[in-house]
């Protein structure tokens, strides 16, 4: 299965997402965000980074790429999107999914080790999981606070659209404290963590069993590479 | 485009033909004989360009001319062995050490101390995106950087200023470029008040045949500028040359700072490596301090080449900056490359890709000349090495301390040691919720250490570690250290004890200790009480590194740190770098499980002279700081890589700031992991009352753990090495650091009083 | 220059974290009279010939468009000068 | 909501990133007309009553020393609403 992953001018965590795909078992295919053409991908990941620097809104500037236009159009066919960090910044902006992303309350940009509950296991990425299981990721924004008006927030949790919730701390002041989101049909998911720093042992974050162990970012890229065999 | 550029320049005729003209180079920072040679170099007075660039390339911070005689003896000081992996040594942009497997690593600290005190975002800013760019013109990948911080009194109110500035700027640059941030220091004290230090460091790595140098040595070559438009960032200094040759409708003052775009030079830095890897340039230099100035003639003095340079080529942010201006401007995010013509096209191709914008601004020449015209005029004509490398060279008084005999004589001993239990246990609470050892995550915190995937070991572990090789797990391993207490003291012992630290620090990692770079911060050269301190510093660094058997590969010198009369403490940051064959060997430096036993390596003295008990507790600076031998160090290294190699060992975490008693607490808030720990076995074989033995800065020591079936094997190669080990402890999961006959600890407790410190003074 | 100055605040009804922060800022430093802070952008987009009202036209719908985000920012006023 | 309004600017000779890469987005999307853009903040200050001469002046010296930083930054315009 062939997994796209875009690289915007400011695009950082490109080669990782890249690499979590491999380790999943997907075949990386990297995607240029000034080329239309997606190679025929099955699915494609918007990385974290600060494409164009963050100026003017984060993501507001990459939205407008012949690569992400090109994006929007397939996922509302029902290809499989996961945008991570920056990527879910690009996703809002380009009106796939709803709300916005600013500042995060403490103003400070915020790297830490983060917990967070899946709530949906329907969609495209997070068929793996189980109901409400608990994983820990990375997390590390500077505007990751997620906002929305009264009734989109409403709409949001009816329809059961949240898929991670962050436990314990919110590390950003998002509202109900909301780390990730689905659209309607499940197959585009964005959300500030990082799964891609999460999927080599050694290299992720702490766990109780030894240091830098935690490999629960993995399923994401697993659950694609099911959702795709299946469909 | 409105051509609103200046015309009226100073050309080489008008030098020839006005000899006497007044000129400002006394403004400029040049000394009389300083001018005089200038002249003698030209055989007539130098165009107002030609003083710009003498000027700036002169300067203490470009030629190093007061202390370029003693960091020689970093050069002469090293056996052939030391040498041995070494690519590329002192006097490149950074040095270049082999680490195996066709790899080779490149790393560099350095200061950007003015700057950050100025406008503290800004300043540490443009500090790691100049650092990086220096690792970046060695052809290497920049994959990960520190940062070195000393702020004023954590209770003065301009310190929060300060130090929010300054990291949020290193945070804002390091996390938009995608590099990891993997280690630092940050210390408070009253003597950086008005002279903050904001060091930073960089590492990249590279395959061996991808080694580029700052050379153009190809006549016929093009000299390309590319990057971000030149503007006039500063270059506050030369408006008095602007003002002069400028009719008074001109810009009148010129900003002194520089504003950092991490963006541009993130792309900046994947243009240049792929320019690399399709091999189109033959020699690249960054641009930093005295932009244009320097990469010319440097370059062309690099190269043995001369070169023919159109100035009206520079594409400018703003028309109207003066000639004098565009070769001085400290515009970021500027790169100079040395193409062969047959590659222009592939250049282009490969930087509109990137949208970065370029110019040609002339040619390499077969003549030792650098010639610089303003359209028709030429403006600049002089050999470039006078101007690149034959600075002036200083040999400037130097004189031991009015005041140091008596600091020296102003030892511990005299302070009141703690003597009960509940006051042993109040002072280590206080040692370690005090600012200098209290946990440092509300500034970590801020830097993204994750990103690239390959971090092994960050905050808070005592080395910094990024995997190089993906498949065979080969890494580098990084710390860095200065304690200016210690230098202040004893300069030469205290530059040997920062290198004895970092050593350390690597060594307890599992890596193999292989280079040296570093950062002096001092005070004014011209004061010779800080001439003596640098020369003792300097030789003590380079007498270090001959026993440890590590090569200096680079570093920086920053002068003028001083407030008035009154100087920093002298602060040599000491940065080594280790290599390790696989990373997943890597050893943490907390206990990792229960029910293992805690070994005391090393011998502890009671010295307690310019320690944190005697500064924390006591308000105390005097005395001798504790002695160091690197014979030791370097047995207690070999020790730590043996047993890392057997796999004996669990954690292990090297004695500093705090002593005996603070590295413990350290070890088990790592991983929230408790310890019972005995102390009287210690004080009967060391000789230690109970203050000594929790709070001595003795060096050579570590704390390791030990899995039970292990226990044995261990010891044995302890003993087989002359390496004095104690069992002190046992870990377990009380959830209580326990100090027998002593103290309990609630390690929750604990965290709360050392976590809360830096957030309650910032928040 | 000639140039269009586009000003966009956050929306009312939302979270504004910078300006709460500058407001707390303000109160600890004894200015009880602000009541509350709010940061917004001005955008100024520079011609080098005379603004046209095509050109207001256009810069109008960019400022919808592009330069503000309509789920959390507001365009609150567009001038020439 | 009574207000009083400052408009920051980065100063004219410093860099300024947000602006330019605005400024860059603009070209690409087709809009050469604008020659560049400059991205500053815009601040309100809301009072719960009437604004006084007073408050005009404080206001003046806050956003010369807190709200602004004078190395980098110009105060542009304030006006009150
Ligand atoms: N400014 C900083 N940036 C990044 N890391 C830092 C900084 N200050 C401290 N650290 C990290 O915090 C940890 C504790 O620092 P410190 O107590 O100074 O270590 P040590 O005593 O081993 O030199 C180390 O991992 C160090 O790298
Ligand atoms: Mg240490």
């Amino acid at each position: 299965m062939k997994i796209g992953v875009i690289t915007y001018p400011g695009t950082l965590d490109d080669r990782d997402a890249q690499r979590a795909i491999r380790l999943a078992g997907g075949t990386p295919v990297p995607l240029w965000h000034a080329d239309q053409d997606l190679k025929k991908v099955d699915a494609v990941v918007l990385p974290g980074g600060f494409s164009y620097g963050d100026y003017l809104r984060c993501g507001a500037i990459a939205a407008q790429a012949p690569a992400t236009q090109e994006v929007v159009r397939l996922a509302k066919q029902g290809l499989p999107v996961l945008g991570i960090c920056n990527g879910f910044q690009v996703l809002v902006e380009s009106h796939l999914l709803p709300g916005g992303l600013i500042r995060n309350e403490h103003q400070h940009f915020i790297c830490r080790d983060q917990k967070l509950r899946v709530e949906n296991t329907s969609t495209a990425w997070t068929n793996l999981f189980e109901q409400d299981q608990e994983i820990t990721i990375p997390l590390k924004n500077g505007e990751g606070g997620y906002i929305a008006n009264p009734d989109t927030l409403k709409m949001l949790e009816a329809e059961n659209r949240v898929v991670f919730r962050y436990l314990d701390v919110n590390p950003n002041g998002s509202m109900n404290d909301i780390a990730g989101l689905t659209n309607e049909r499940g197959n585009v998911v964005g959300l500030m963590p990082h799964p891609e720093h999460a999927v080599e042992p050694g290299f992720g974050p702490d766990t109780d069993i030894a240091m830098r162990s935690g490999v629960d970012g993995l399923k994401f890229f697993q659950s694609v590479l099911k959702a795709l065999v299946n469909s | 485009m409105s051509d609103r550029r200046p015309t009226n320049v100073d050309t080489v005729s008008q030098a020839a033909a006005e000899p006497d003209k007044a000129q400002p180079w006394k403004e400029l920072g040049l000394k009389e004989d300083e001018y005089q040679s200038i002249r003698e170099i030209l055989g007539r007075r130098p165009t107002s360009s030609e003083l710009a660039m003498y000027s700036v390339m002169w300067s203490e911070h470009c030629s190093y001319k007061s202390s370029k005689i003693y960091l020689r003896q970093f050069g002469e000081k090293v056996t052939p062995e030391m040498k041995k992996h070494l690519l590329v040594g002192m006097g490149e942009n950074a040095g270049v050490v082999d680490i195996g497997e066709g790899m080779a690593v490149t790393f560099k600290v350095e200061s950007h101390n003015h700057p950050s005190y100025i406008e503290p975002f800004q300043g540490a800013a443009t500090g790691v995106g100049g650092i990086v760019r220096d690792i970046l013109t060695m052809g290497a990948r920049p994959i990960a950087v520190m940062d070195q911080l000393r702020f004023g009194a954590p209770e003065n109110p301009d310190t929060a200023r300060v130090v929010h500035g300054v990291t949020s700027g290193i945070s804002f640059y390091g996390n938009c470029l995608g590099l990891p941030n993997i280690g630092g220091e940050t210390v408070f004290d009253k003597v950086y008040q008005g002279n903050p230090l904001v060091n930073a460091l960089s590492v990249g790595a590279l395959k061996h045949e991808d080694l580029k140098l700052a050379k153009a040595s190809n006549p016929g070559d093009l000299v390309i500028l590319f990057g971000a438009r030149t503007g006039a960032d500063g270059i506050g200094g030369v408006s008095v040359l602007a003002s002069e040759t400028f009719e008074s409708t001109g810009p009148t003052k010129r900003p002194a700072v520089q504003v950092g775009d991490p963006f541009a030079e993130k792309v900046l830095i994947e243009c240049c490596l792929e320019l690399f890897y399709a091999g189109v340039v033959a020699g690249i230099q960054d641009l930093g301090g005295a932009g244009i100035s320097c990469a010319t003639s440097e370059l062309a003095s690099n190269g043995g080449k001369g070169m023919r340079v159109q100035l009206q080529n520079v594409l400018l942010r703003d028309e109207s900056l003066t000639p004098e201006e565009i070769l001085m401007s400290e515009s970021q995010e500027r790169m100079m490359a040395i193409v062969p013509k047959e590659h222009l096209a592939s250049f282009e191709t490969i930087v509109k890709k990137w949208e970065v914008e370029y110019s040609v601004l002339g040619e390499v020449i077969d003549e030792d000349r650098l010639y610089i015209n303003w359209g028709e005029k030429e403006i600049v004509n002089v050999p470039p090495r006078t101007v690149a490398h034959d600075g002036p060279v200083y040999h400037r008084p130097v004189e031991y301390p009015k005041y140091q005999d008596a600091l020296n004589a102003d030892g511990s001993k005299k302070l009141k040691r703690a003597e009960s239990k509940t006051e042993v246990t109040a002072q280590l609470m206080q040692l370690i919720s005090s600012p200098n050892q209290a946990d440092k995550s509300w500034i970590t915190a801020q830097y993204d250490k994750y990103v690239m995937g390959n971090t092994a070991l960050a905050m808070p572990d005592d080395s910094g570690m990024v995997r190089v090789m993906e498949d065979s797990g080969l890494g580098v391993a990084l710390a860095t250290d200065a304690n200016g207490k210690y230098c202040y003291l004893n300069p030469y012992e205290g530059a040997k004890l920062a290198l004895a630290e970092a050593y350390r620090n690597v060594a307890v990692t599992g890596a193999v200790p292989r280079a040296v770079t570093n950062c002096l911060n001092f005070g004014s050269p011209e004061n010779p009480e800080v001439m003596w301190q640098f020369k003792e510093a300097t030789a003590g660094l380079a007498d270090g590194c001959k026993e440890l058997g590590i090569p200096v590969t680079g570093g920086n010198v920053s002068f003028y740190n001083q407030t008035g009369d009154v100087a920093i403490y002298p602060t040599p940051v000491v940065g080594v770098l280790g290599v390790i064959d696989n990373v997943a060997r890597r050893i943490p430096s907390g206990w990792q499980d229960e029910g293992n036993n805690i070994y005391l390596l090393g011998t502890t003295y009671d010295e307690l002279d310019g320690s944190a008990w005697a500064k924390d507790i006591h308000n105390h600076l005097g005395g001798q700081p504790p002695k160091v031998d690197l014979a030791k160090e370097k047995q207690l290294a070999d020790l730590i890589h043996g047993a890392s190699i057997q796999g004996l060992i669990e954690s292990a975490h090297d004695i500093s700031e705090g002593g005996l008693g603070v590295a413990l607490i350290e070890a088990s808030l790592r991983f929230n992991v408790g310890a019972r720990i005995w102390l009287s076995e210690l004080m009967d074989r060391d000789n230690l009352d109970l203050t000594a033995a929790l709070f001595s800065e003795s060096q050579s020591r570590v704390i390791v753990s030990v899995g039970r079936e292990d226990d044995v094997k261990f010891q044995a190669l302890c003993e087989a090495r002359g390496v004095p080990v104690l069992r002190i402890g046992v870990t377990d999961k009380s959830g209580m650091i326990e100090f027998q006959d002593l103290a309990d600890l609630n390690l929750n407790e604990v965290r709360t009083a050392w976590t809360k410190t830096l957030p309650e003074l910032f928040g | 220059m000639p140039k269009i100055i586009v000003e966009i605040m956050p929306k009312q009804d939302l979270l504004d974290p910078q300006g709460k922060a500058v407001a707390n800022a303000l109160h600890r430093s004894g200015h009880p009279e602000i009541v509350n802070a709010r940061i917004g952008k001005r955008i100024e987009l520079h011609f080098d010939r005379e603004i046209t009202a095509a050109d207001m036209a256009n810069a109008e719908k960019l400022a919808a468009s592009f330069l503000s985000n309509d789920v959390i920012e507001d365009v609150v006023k567009i001038t020439k000068e």
